[in-house]
């Protein structure tokens, strides 16, 4: 019997749950995990996932705010309409490096023991096919986007990614990040040509 | 204050898998996340109090002192081989340190005392729950 | 007593090996660790660790190969000076779903049961700061090769990366890629600025 | 051919952990990877000449059934309950196929008979050294 199962699934019980994914690496599901919580129309919870790199906390130049803890739990970061759950409030400002048999167990004490305020639920997650699709999937049932970019590699790890979800019965909305840049005037595809179900182009100004 | 969260998984835990009153939970938790035993309790007893079937539970705490393994140079050792490690780690973070919320971090934070790997397994760090007895009946749960 | 480990540590055994990674997705370690190994001046054995995306067969045009196996293990695809050991050959086209549980030994199995040739062995490693790394410190005395982007996400967790190898007494070489793009003889400086030991520009034609 | 594989790694880990002369070493295979045990005594006998450590052993080979265990619905099950999955996957590839090559590769290949997950652990698939009769001596490894 295991408790920290059971609270997980109860914290994620009753939510809308996203989770954005890609077996590869670098293709923008974070800077997309972060713009899509920020435009959903009420309080989110955005659990980062990715416990190696935890880009989130970064992106919203939240990496030094150290957590507090309340009787419901590990307390989230508030930025706008966004409650931020992130390994970096916990180990703060230092490498973390794990062994692949501690990863999913991290990830259940990550989603059980913090506080998931609001009806939606955003994962980020990292790159790969393993203990991150295997315990979302254990926990919720949740709708997947999937991020790529145009590359060729990154399209063929993508499809198994998208096969992958089929076999599992789950839609998956197809993002295209990096489809493009513009430069003056000139549409140049950097990074080669695919069209998803959103396509977006870069923006250096990110 | 974590205490709470982990006082809340065994209620849910309990009312999730059980139909008969329970009169006692045996719960194991690892010695290096430092539970508070007296909030635990007390913070079962308050949540306890939302559901029938364990509103009459008994809380049992058992500290179990894990063994580690090393992975990388295959060498075992024991609690007290890292306790310094743990201490600095205790010092720099405070009370909700990241052992005390999350004891699968451990290989995050602990060197092997002999060759420094953080590969480290340790065999007993899991918090679950031991035993569950019904009134009218002992079972035994794994 | 583990067979697996031990033939795994003989395998690597009077090689040199290089081990290109950082613990961020994305940032050109695979495009680099091909470069590499073409540039060696002789035969190297170039080992995809990244057991998801398999991108190296793919960036060599050699996902469908299938794999030999001989008294001296699996036979790798040779191109050129490098002999190319991948999951791709052994898998073939599909999916690699795996619990964290695994992956350690997966990527243990690939070097031991594989025939490695020449005296450079070069590592393609995925984004994190897991098995990967710990396999390769318990296996062999590597060569770290460390890539990021300028970006300030992949230079903060290239930092983690680096403050663990320090810490291991390994010194880095770092490559900074995708570091400025020309667009009408003007530099662009689309995800940020940073100088390493090498700085590699993006190049579309890649 | 694999086996010579597995043949090497026996002759390597008793020779590097073993200074006395060896007259028996039992290796324990799982089942699910098909490997052949005739073919596998064959090129140990002949890898066995390279060291005098090891050149008078004998080898014995127990094949070992796992048990596994889905992570995402909990239940357990037997190798005869993944029998067909596996029978598709060695139809799929022929004789040097992944769970013959690498046998920690097998989530990626079975799915739970009940709920359909990859998330599997068995308990029992790897391949290891039991037993190492020395001349002179009894010894037991683990
Ligand atoms: N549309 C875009 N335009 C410009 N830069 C982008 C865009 N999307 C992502 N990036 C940059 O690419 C890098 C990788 O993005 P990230 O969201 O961290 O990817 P992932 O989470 O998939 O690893 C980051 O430096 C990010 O700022
Ligand atoms: N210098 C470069 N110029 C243009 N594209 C590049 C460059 N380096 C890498 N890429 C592209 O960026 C993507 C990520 O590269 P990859 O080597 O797969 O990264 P990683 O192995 O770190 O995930 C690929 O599509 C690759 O073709
Ligand atoms: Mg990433
Ligand atoms: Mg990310
Ligand atoms: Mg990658
Ligand atoms: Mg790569
Ligand atoms: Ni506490
Ligand atoms: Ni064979
Ligand atoms: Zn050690
Ligand atoms: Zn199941």
């Amino acid at each position: 019997m295991e408790p920290l199962r059971e609270l997980a699934k109860e914290k994620l019980k009753d939510k809308k749950v996203i989770a954005i994914m890609s077996a590869k690496g670098g293709v923008g599901k974070s800077v997309i995990s972060a713009l899509i919580s920020l435009s959903l129309p009420s309080d989110v919870t955005l659990i980062d996932l990715d416990i190696h790199t935890m880009a989130i906390a970064k992106l919203f130049g939240v990496e030094n705010v150290p957590l507090e803890v309340s009787k419901e739990g590990i307390e989230p970061v508030k930025i706008r309409n966004v409650n931020l759950i992130s390994l970096a409030g916990i180990v703060r400002d230092r490498y973390v490096i794990l062994p692949g048999r501690n990863q999913s167990n991290v990830m259940k004490e990550l989603i059980a023991y913090s506080s998931i305020k609001g009806k939606y639920v955003v994962f980020d997650l990292p790159p790969g096919l393993g203990d991150e699709i295997l315990v979302l999937e254990e926990l919720s049932d949740f709708k997947p986007i999937v991020v790529t970019t145009p590359s060729k590699v990154s399209l063929k790890v993508v499809k198994y990614l998208l096969d992958y979800l089929n076999e599992r019965k789950k839609k998956a909305l197809v993002v295209v990040n990096m489809s493009y840049f513009t430069c003056n005037d000139q549409r140049v595809n950097l990074f080669g040509n695919y069209n998803g179900d959103v396509n977006l182009p870069i923006d250096p100004n990110l | 204050m974590h205490e709470w969260s982990i006082a809340y998984s065994v209620v849910k835990t309990l009312t999730e898998n059980f139909n008969k009153k329970i009169s006692k939970v045996t719960l194991v938790i690892p010695l290096f996340s430092f539970l508070d035993i007296e909030i635990l309790k007390e913070a079962f007893n308050e949540l306890k109090k939302e559901n029938p079937i364990v509103e009459n539970a008994e809380l049992e705490v058992k500290i179990q002192e894990p063994t580690f393994r090393c992975r990388n140079c295959n060498r075992e050792f024991k609690f007290s081989d890292i306790q310094q490690q743990v201490g600095e780690v205790k010092n720099s973070y405070g009370e909700e340190y990241p052992l005390h919320l999350m004891p699968e971090l451990l290989p995050a934070f602990i060197k092997c005392p002999y060759c420094g790997s953080h590969d480290i397994e340790a065999i007993g760090q899991e918090i679950y729950i031991e035993k569950v007895e019904e009134y009218g009946a002992v079972e035994r749960v794994s």
